[in-house]
């Protein structure tokens, strides 16, 4: 048991959690935050497996482009203040709609 | 037991974790996401998987690995432009019938 | 699973409708635990390809095997990478503009200091260091991929700020959004006719050329990367054409 | 130059069109489009048609392979071409001309948006190179990456009308194949794990009945069958086919689906043969089964012309996963050999054909209607005989009625369920024919139908101001591709051998 | 690749090329249209007839393509397949120029055209098919291009029909392909081979091969309307009429039939199928569509669906005469696919002119349809006739051959079919001949084409005629070198090798000697055809007999009978024809009276004529059914009663004796046998009894005697009836052999009928019912001599002289009395003429009685003396003559009751007088010379005997007694058994319809069912669709990972 295993478990269980709460968690926008976490963690745990082209790579592009790729659709389609106001309206209008599509 | 042989598991459950995420989650973005998380459990486990021989490194699943990524990214990018433009043409639609 | 789409904000992290569900994804994933196991239990092949291409490491022209797999043993792939990525910017651009220049700036009156302190500063340094990357990239970690991601990195920076802004649709960007893919192809052919096969480099010029490649590929993701990240942030004139096209049908 | 390993001919197949791609991206003006990709068109099928006569020349060796790179079989990646590709290449070859030629009209800006049409055809050129690739590939990860290319390109090729719906469906189309690649690139790291190399011949001799390979080739079942859209996984197809503008439609259910079909018919046969089993076949033969009722009944209830066409594709798919059970299965391994195999490549062909025939013929009528709901296209046969023709033609060869191609791969189908005693699929695949009957017939019977009232609202209709429906006349060259597709399927109606002797040589790639 | 390999390459591209340039070429340019389709047709059938001519050379002509490894693509040209090909050639022709009339100004004629030589492409391989793959492309290419033909029209109706059609004919489709493929599977390459395929080859399971016969009958039945898969026929029907002739004629129906053939005998072999017990459950098939088609058209008042139900009945001959399994009767079968084509695509032309120029779709509008169209009914009624079976029409000689194949087979059941089917064809032919000839227009056609020059348009004129005429000519010239019928014969015998028959001697030969009697009338019938000759035509009319005559006295004398007969009837034909010269002019109905004259003449004059069975029957067929008209003459209720009685005897006899001669060729031929056959004798004797006026089956003559005019009643009592025993005597096997069961009834039978039919008209108010209840009694003696011969053969020699002079006798005196009957408005008392008159009444009278020194003497003591090894018979024969003369006073009586009503001041007509004199003057011994040589009878002296005269005594004492009882006695009507046989007919029809009314209500609930049980489906199914959204894929792909995980692991 010496400090990398720990680190080695520690990295994976944050990253699992990461991984569950980055679908899971409440808000969208914390869920891209946990994924671009997880992006991170990722690049780390491939960097401690010598895989440094790859960590380079998946902290840029997997964390950094994907994130910020997602924060922007997510600014996107995030209501904004002067459309919040019905907001149960809109939902039931689009399911209505989703339902149509499925046929 | 090495610590490539652990995050080759933590691999596989990145992937589980991510294919449970895209049947039950709800919104797009979230599949979208748990797909990412699927894509990452498989890159662990291909990184993991070169490291299996502590001595040596096989950079050849560092180049496949390399590849995904990006081609991850540009299906998310995808993905995601879809979704804002459907977003987009519902929201016009309200707007008009409004 | 992708049947019912929900893309309204406000909704459950979780399809209500697929909570009964849960019972058979644990199926799933105990099914997935079994093929951990048995994935696991196997051995499997040593070294994978890593003796093989330490012993042909030489013949690459670099000396980073990573480099060497994606440029030279594999660049096959490498190619048609590109060609997704192309594929998804094709997809995303907005319609073309060719009035706007490929890069203007636009004077502000009201600047923020410390983001214009970054455009001054730190953009520049950025641009070196991605350039060392791919300089790197023949030796030790590094390379096209990581560059390009690094300097599109800095030019969202940029458009933070509205100072700067490129038009993606014009015709210079899109020779340099195709320049990669346009190279990459020209010199694999160009290839067969020296050398007899497709992308067989010559020895001597093994290095040279994938630089060669290396850097168009980083101007080329660079562009790439970044459109898609303005396609989301210039979204307003694409909505806009496309409710012109909903007039249209 | 006639020696297909090292000519330039096979990587120029997949070269071209990308080439193509750059160049109708970099041209902005919409007026070149049509006659620069006609040619770049013209030349892809020259060279396909080429390789192909060569390698039916040669002769000598059944698969041929190319080296890139000059690395060879582990180290780098090898393209290789056996008769069973070089059908599904001819066949690309030969769908993207006559496409090319009806998407040349069709995206003339008569019919559609010009910024479609510039967006319409880069796309479309890296799916055609990507088909390419992906036929010629003879490493795992190479396949990925072309299923990739596919995959994203049909998306955003489904996604071009911009509609709500049609962005749903490319969308969900997207998501769909990404999970598919997903899974079979996982499927691709375990066999990297236990093989050690990605070249598909080279795992294909290492195979043996371990575990991980059995895992490996069940991801690859999965992932694969949700991108063919096999039947209870076939949610996303309909929507995606029948919202796609034309020529898109046409090709995704002609090639598109067929691609990871090919990989899967390669995996399950040639690479890992050993670890396939008589229940996993037997299942995807009932899944086939089913989905060739399911997906005709659905056609039949379609209200929607397309929609219509894209269910039948749905069944059709179940008639070639028919293959799995049917074919011979000795020692524990099944083959792709004998008449099963051959009902399967014809099954491909003779589909490739009628439907992208069909989609074109009822984009034709939709556009002539100007609508696509089945009940207004009363009446369409007095307007547009030729495209109901057209349509009536690739029905026939959908149903399997003689004298098309779809009645020889449905014979070559009876004959192997006979053959091997499975008497029940014969019930199915006559069913299915039945149930093809049915929704073909539905759409031509009203097509026929001149009733009086009918006609007499539909004219007062158009000549009311507001009307929501615009027809267009039709082009000629639109007509003229369809019934070209619709005549070739007639012709492989009666010279089977032809096709047959092709991917004959299918058989003996397996022998390794 | 030369000329061998490629024409029937050629043969089936042909029409296809057509089709395709047709469906190219613009609307509007008719001309260019037309000339393809007719340039094509012709071109087709130059290149059938190449390859015919090089079959009959003994030529091997082949296509070969490979198709799929181990199956070729193979066109064929054998003799099958030339008769189907040569019948799809030619129709095909006559249906282009009938479509292109038919379709003059209407919408989609391109369209039309092309699809309907595709039609004909299709039909074409699929003749030419030379194994059963090819077979079925072609079967599958006809079921698809037949329905945008169907569809044609674009209105609910004919969408719905395509529907049905389609229905149909892809499950049986889908039916024969999987039993193509499953045979394929077991035999390999289905080449159709002579003697079939499957017998040879060792190691196949019967309970497969049958499985597999009964998928490909099923499949091949639908097409060919077998019972229960008929259903679309009718249904097709809302199709254009040139469609509905192809599609009857040729194209779909023939190619199901087509296909059972070739199953059947190419495939299977007909012995193994035999083996294999498969043909006789084909045969039961066949044999109940049969009737039920027949059954079913009964009560179709729409004329195509009429037509449509009689295709379902008349197709499935060619599938009975298959499965019947003997060589005669597969030539029946073959034959038929050719004759029902003609005549049904005859029919169907007409019924397209009808609708087409008059709008009349049904038959209660076809009332006198006759007279606006003449020549197209001309042509509907010789097809009709066709179907019902009357000789010489095509028809005929398949159900000749198809039952002297039945007995060949011994499926005696077959006959019962083909009877019923004929009576049944009768019944729903005859109704409409009638319509359209003989009722008057009762309402405007529906929708009429200003009037042409010619009926309607010459296209459409045009076909329909020249079908008819080969319909006529197929059957009349059946056994020549190039008929239908004997390229069937040379198929049957490939079919068979060895075990093939000689059968030159069944073959339908229409030998008649002296034909050139026949010359003079028949140029006369042609004449008439045209309006402005018929008057003119109408006063040569008593020169037509003249060459008979003259041929009689002068030429014709090797055969006696022939002789005598010949004699009788041309004389009283000449006789009746000067009568009714003057008797008719002032009838307004006297063209057509004699056109109907002439023809019977022709008829008649043939049946004496006739040298052999087929041409016996097929004149008689003529002079029975051109009497109708004759009797129908006033139209009178009573007329139209008697008319109808008639018609429906002369079916049913024709019916018996086709039966009967058919059993008697049979036999003749075939039969090792020397003893003759009761049953066919019997019916033999029940066939021309009905003519004879065989007691029972009489009640036709005095019905129809009285209503007839003068000539047409002296006719048919003096020569018409005696053509029954003319056929007993040439028919039965007299002097032969003694069949003694038919003796004694028939004597019982005559002298009742001599006894009961004189008191029964003693009791008759009219003169003309008299004299016909006078000749049942004199026939009756006729009958009793013949049934004497029949039970002591050794007499024959003596007694058919008898026979013949008794005939020839009482034709004399009964035509001089009917001529009488004209007279009586003359007979009144106070003319200076009338005891003249009155002589030429009772000349023949008393000569009937047998008074000395009369023809009737004579003929009595002819027969006296040939019976006298009886006595019995000959006493009865003397009795005999008191009810003649019951009869006779009784004429003489009301004749003077007439004269005394209807007394006018008119002068007796010279005109008329003379034509009776010179008949009654025939009944003087003296003016008589019988062409026998009676050697016992040489003196006339010998006619002086007590025993001719006392029983006109008694006769006469009766008369006189019993005249006051007999007027307080009620008049029985005339046609006595006939009321009983009504009242049977009744109560069967009443019969009928209560089980037609349970049938339908059955039906109903039926229906009823169905549709609550289709509710149900759809409910069913929508429950099912909603549930089966499969909207959770997830959870499928999850489950589908399990399925798979557990089948690769386990």
């Amino acid at each position: 048991m010496n400090l990398v295993v720990i680190f080695d478990a520690l990295l994976i269980f944050s990253m699992l959690t990461l991984g569950w709460m980055s679908i899971f968690s409440l808000s969208l926008f914390r869920c891209i935050v946990f994924f671009v976490c997880l992006g991170l963690l990722a690049a780390i745990a491939w960097g401690q497996l010598g895989a440094f082209d790859v960590a380079i790579a998946e902290a840029a592009i997997g964390a950094g482009i994907t994130g910020a790729l997602l924060l922007a659709a997510w600014n996107r389609i995030r209501p904004h203040r002067t459309k919040a106001i019905e907001p149960n309206l809109t939902n039931a209008k689009t399911s209505q709609k989703d339902t149509k599509e499925h046929v | 037991m090495t610590s490539a042989l652990f995050y080759s598991m933590a691999g596989l459950a990145l992937f589980a974790i991510g294919f449970f995420g895209v049947v039950v989650a709800s919104h797009v973005m979230r599949k979208i996401l748990a797909l990412n998380v699927m894509g990452v459990g498989i890159f662990m486990f291909l990184i993991a998987l070169a490291k299996r021989n502590p001595l040596v490194v096989d950079p050849l699943p560092h180049a496949l690995v390399l590849t995904g990524i990006v081609i991850a990214v540009a299906g998310t990018a995808l993905a995601l432009n879809l979704m804002v433009r459907i977003h987009h043409i519902d929201q016009s639609s309200q707007e008009q019938s409004k | 699973m992708f049947n019912k789409l929900d893309i309204e904000y406000d909704g459950p992290p979780v399809d209500k409708s697929a909570l009964s569900l849960i019972a058979s994804v644990l199926v799933a994933g105990l099914l997935l635990a079994v093929t951990i196991t048995i994935v696991l239990s196997d051995k499997g092949h040593n070294t994978g390809l890593a003796t093989v291409i330490t012993q042909n490491i030489e013949l690459s022209g670099v000396t980073n095997p990573v480099t060497a797999v994606l440029l030279n043993f594999r660049a096959y792939d490498t190619l048609l990478e590109i060609a997704v990525l192309l594929v998804v910017v094709l997809a995303i651009l907005p319609t073309r503009d060719h009035h706007t220049p490929f890069f203007k700036r636009i004077e502000v009156n009201k600047q923020n200091l410390v983001l214009s302190a970054l455009q001054c500063w730190i953009a520049p340094a950025v641009v070196i260091f991605a350039g060392y990357l791919l300089w790197a990239g023949a030796h030790q970690p590094g390379g096209a991929f990581q560059a390009g991601a690094l300097l599109a990195g800095a030019s969202v920076l940029l458009f933070q700020s509205d100072t700067y802004q490129i038009n993606y649709t014009s015709p210079i960007a899109r020779v340099l959004l195709v320049l990669s893919l346009g190279v990459f192809i020209t010199i694999g052919t160009a290839l067969i006719w020296f050398e007899g096969s497709l992308l067989t480099y010559p020895l001597a010029f093994s290095g040279l050329l994938i630089l060669l490649i290396e850097t168009c590929a980083t101007v080329s993701i660079t562009l790439a990367l970044a459109s898609l990240y303005s396609s989301f942030i210039a979204n307003e004139n694409l909505s806009i054409t496309d409710n012109k096209h909903r007039t249209i049908e | 130059m006639n020696d297909l390993s090292s000519s330039l001919l096979l990587p120029a197949i997949v070269f071209l069109p990308l080439l193509a791609a750059i160049i109708a991206y970099l041209i902005g003006q919409n007026r070149l489009q049509g006659p620069i990709n006609i040619c770049f068109s013209l030349a892809q099928f020259l060279l396909i048609g080429l390789t192909t006569l060569l390698f039916l020349h040669e002769k000598t060796d059944q698969s041929e392979r190319y080296i890139i790179g000059g690395w060879g079989a582990p180290l780098g990646i090898d393209l290789i071409v056996d008769g069973f590709s070089i059908l599904m290449l001819a066949l690309t070859g030969l769908l993207t001309l006559l496409i090319t030629l009806y998407s040349a009209s069709y995206f003339s800006g008569k019919y559609s948006a010009s910024d479609k049409s510039l967006r319409f055809w880069p796309l479309w050129w890296l799916l055609i190179s990507g088909l390419s690739a992906l036929f010629m590939s003879a490493d795992a990860f190479n396949i990925y990456v072309c299923l990739e290319i596919i995959g994203l390109s049909a998306a955003a090729l489904v996604a071009l009308q911009g509609n709500r719906a049609a962005l749903q469906a490319a969308l969900r189309y997207l998501l769909v194949g990404l999970l598919g690649s997903l899974f079979y690139l996982f499927a691709i790291a375990i066999l990297y794990r236990s093989h050690g190399t990605l070249d598909l011949m080279q795992i294909a001799e290492t195979t043996n009945h371990s575990f991980p390979d059995k895992v490996a080739m069940i991801l690859i079942t999965i992932g694969l069958l949700l991108k063919i859209a096999l039947f209870p996984l076939h949610f996303w197809l309909p929507p995606a086919h029948a919202n796609a503008p034309t020529p898109v439609s046409a090709i995704l259910s002609a090639l598109v689906v067929k691609a990871s079909l090919y990989i899967l018919i390669k995996f399950w046969f040639d690479v890992l043969g050993e670890t396939t089993t008589l229940g996993a076949s037997q299942v995807l033969g009932a899944l086939g089964g089913a989905g060739i009722i399911y997906g005709s009944w659905c056609a039949f209830r379609a209200t929607q012309l397309k929609l219509l066409i894209a269910y039948s594709t749905v069944a059709q798919l179940g008639y070639i996963f028919l293959l799995f059970p049917l074919s011979e299965y000795s020692m524990g391994v099944s083959s792709f050999t004998g008449s099963a195999s051959q009902a399967a490549v014809y099954f491909i062909v003779a589909h490739a054909c009628a439907k992208a025939a069909m989609f074109l013929a009822a984009g034709n009528l939709i556009l002539a209607q100007g609508d696509g709901e089945i009940a207004q296209l009363k009446g369409i046969a007095v307007r547009e005989p030729l495209n109901v023709l057209v349509f009536a033609i690739a029905g026939i060869s959908l149903i399997g009625l003689p004298p098309s191609a779809g009645f020889i791969a449905k014979w070559l189908l009876l004959t192997t369920a006979i053959e091997s005693g499975q008497w029940w699929w014969v019930i199915v695949v006559i069913t299915g024919g039945l149930l093809g009957a049915m929704y073909l017939f539905k759409v031509l019977s009203l097509a026929f139908s001149t009733d009086p009232a009918v006609i007499e609202s539909r004219a007062v209709k158009s000549t009311a101001p507001v009307s929501s429906v615009s027809s267009v006349p039709v082009s000629n060259v639109m007509t003229t591709v369809a019934l070209i597709l619709a005549l070739i399927t007639l012709a492989l109606g009666f010279n089977a051998e032809f096709i047959l002797n092709i991917s004959n040589t299918v058989s003996e790639v397996n022998d390794i | 690749m030369n000329m061998s390999t490629l024409l029937p390459a050629f043969i089936v591209i042909c029409p296809i090329l057509v089709g395709l340039a047709v469906m190219a070429t613009p609307e509007h340019r008719v001309l260019q249209r037309r000339s393809l389709n007719i340039g094509g047709a012709l071109i087709t059938l130059a290149l059938i007839a190449m390859l015919l001519s090089g079959v009959v050379n003994g030529l091997d002509f082949e296509t070969r393509l490979p198709l799929l490894p181990n199956i070729d693509f193979v066109l064929h040209g054998d003799a099958l397949s030339l008769l189907f090909v040569s019948l799809s050639g030619l129709l095909w022709l006559f249906t282009t120029i009938y479509a292109i009339g038919y379709f003059k100004n209407s919408a989609n004629r391109s369209r039309f055209f092309a699809f309907f030589s595709l039609c004909v492409g299709a039909t074409i391989g699929l003749a030419l098919a030379g194994n059963l793959v090819t077979f079925l492309i072609f079967y599958e290419l006809l079921t698809l291009v037949t329905y945008p033909l169907i569809a044609h029209k674009g209105n609910v109706a004919s969408i719905k029909a395509a529907r049905t059609y389609l229905i149909y004919t892809m499950i049986g489709g889908v039916l024969l392909l999987t039993g193509v493929v499953w045979l394929k599977v077991l035999a390999g390459p289905l080449d159709f081979t002579s003697a079939g395929l499957l017998a040879e080859l060792p190691g196949l399971d019967n309970s497969h091969l049958q499985i597999i016969f009964f998928l490909l009958i099923a499949g091949l039945g639908v097409k060919a309307a077998l019972f229960p898969l008929h259903a679309w026929l009718p249904i097709s029907m809302a199709a254009p009429a040139p469609v509905s002739a192809l599609l009857h004629a040729v194209a779909v129906v023939k190619a199901g039939a087509f296909g059972i053939v070739r199953v059947v005998y190419d495939i299977y072999g007909i012995e193994f199928a035999s083996d294999l017990g498969l043909t006789v459950l084909l045969a039961v098939i066949a044999g109940f569509t049969i009737i039920y088609g027949s059954v079913k058209a009964l009560s179709q008042d729409d004329l195509k669906r009429r037509l449509a139900y009689s295709t379902v009945s008349q197709v499935s001959y060619i599938a009975l005469g298959t499965a019947i399994a003997g060589p005669i009767a597969t030539i029946g079968g073959l034959v038929h696919l050719v004759h029902q084509g003609l005549m049904k695509i005859t029919l169907f032309f007409c019924a397209g002119n009808l609708a087409e120029t008059l709008g009349v779709h049904k038959i209660s509008q076809m009332n006198g349809a006759g007279k606006r169209m003449p020549l197209t009914m001309a042509a509907f009624t010789i097809a009709a006739f066709g179907m019902i079976g009357v000789p010489p029409i095509a028809g005929f000689v398949s159900k000749w051959y198809l039952g002297v194949g039945a007995l060949e087979a011994q499926a005696y059941w077959v006959l019962g079919v083909l009877a019923i089917s004929s009576l049944l064809n009768a019944s729903y032919f005859l109704p409409i001949i009638h319509a359209i000839w003989f009722k008057e227009q009762d309402q405007p056609w529906p929708k009429e084409v200003a009037k042409l020059r010619l009926e309607t348009h010459w296209m459409l004129l045009l076909p329909p005629l020249i079908t008819a005429f080969f319909a006529l000519a197929v059957g009349l010239f059946a056994s020549s070198a190039y008929s239908p019928l004997t390229w069937s014969a040379l198929i049957a015998s490939r079919e068979y090798q060895a075990i093939f028959p000689d059968i030159s001697d069944i073959a339908l030969k229409y030998s008649t000697g002296h034909l050139w009697v026949l010359i003079l009338p028949t140029l006369l019938l042609f004449a008439m055809v045209f309006k402005t000759l018929r008057a003119k035509v109408i006063r040569l009319i008593p020169l037509a007999p003249l060459p008979a005559l003259l041929g009689a006295i002068l030429v014709v004398n090797e055969d006696k009978v022939e002789q005598s007969f010949l004699l009788l009837t041309a004389a009283i034909w000449f006789i009746a024809a000067l009568y009714a010269q003057t008797y008719m002019t002032n009838d307004n109905k006297k063209h057509r009276f004699y056109l109907f004259f002439i023809i019977t003449m022709i008829g008649n004059l043939g049946v004496v004529l006739a040298q052999e069975i087929s041409s016996f029957i097929a004149f008689f067929a003529l002079m029975s059914f051109s009497a109708y008209p004759l009797i129908l003459h006033s139209e009178s209720d009573e007329a139209k009663s008697a008319a109808t009685t008639y018609i429906r005897w002369v079916i049913f006899s024709e019916i018996v004796l086709f039966l009967g001669l058919v059993g008697k060729t049979y036999y003749a031929e075939f039969s090792t046998n020397e003893l003759p056959v009761v049953w066919v004798a019997t019916l033999l004797i029940i066939g021309f009894g009905v003519k004879a006026g065989l007691a029972t089956l009489h009640v036709w003559l005095p019905k129809a005697h009285p209503v007839a005019p003068i000539p047409a009643s002296a006719l048919l009592s003096a020569v018409m009836v005696k053509v029954g025993l003319l056929g007993w005597i040439r028919f039965l096997p007299l002097g032969d052999a003694s069949i003694n069961v038919l003796a004694q009834p028939m004597m019982v039978l005559g002298f009742t009928a001599t006894f009961l039919a004189a008191i029964y008209g003693a009791l008759q108010d009219n003169a003309k019912t008299v004299l016909a209840y006078s000749t049942v009694s004199q026939l009756g003696i006729i009958v009793a001599s013949i049934g004497f011969a029949l039970a002591n053969p050794d007499s024959w020699a003596l007694l058919l002289p008898a026979i013949v002079l008794f005939a020839m006798h009482h034709g004399f005196a009964k035509a001089s009395l009917f001529f009488c009957v004209g007279l009586s408005s003359a007979l009144k008392p106070g003319h200076k003429l009338t005891p003249f008159l009155w002589l030429l009444v009772l000349v023949p009278a008393l000569s009937l009685i047998g008074l000395p020194l009369s023809s009737g003497a004579l003929a009595k003591a002819a027969l006296k003396d040939a019976t006298s090894s009886w006595p019995l018979f000959s006493t009865l024969l003397v009795m005999s003559a008191i009810g003649t003369t019951l009869l006779m006073g009784r004429f003489i009586e009301l004749m003077r009751e007439q004269a005394i009503l209807n007394a006018s001041s008119a002068k007796p007509n010279w005109r008329l007088i003379l034509p009776t004199v010179l008949s009654a003057l025939m009944c003087l011994s003296y003016f008589y010379t019988p062409p026998f040589e009676f050697k016992q009878f040489q003196t006339i002296v010998s006619t002086l005997s007590w025993s001719a005269v006392w029983p006109a005594f008694i006769g006469f004492l009766i008369i006189f007694v019993t005249k006051k009882l007999r007027a307080k006695l009620p008049v029985p009507p005339a046609g006595d058994l006939l009321i009983v046989y009504q009242a049977l007919a009744s109560l069967s029809t009443k019969t009928w319809q209560i089980i037609a009314n349970l049938n339908a209500s059955i039906a109903l609930y039926i229906d009823m069912m169905l549709g609550h049980l289709h509710l149900w489906s759809l409910s069913v199914s929508r429950r099912l669709s909603k549930q089966l959204t499969l909207d959770r894929p997830g959870t499928i792909m999850v489950v589908m990972l399990a399925t798979l995980l557990y089948a690769f692991l386990t």
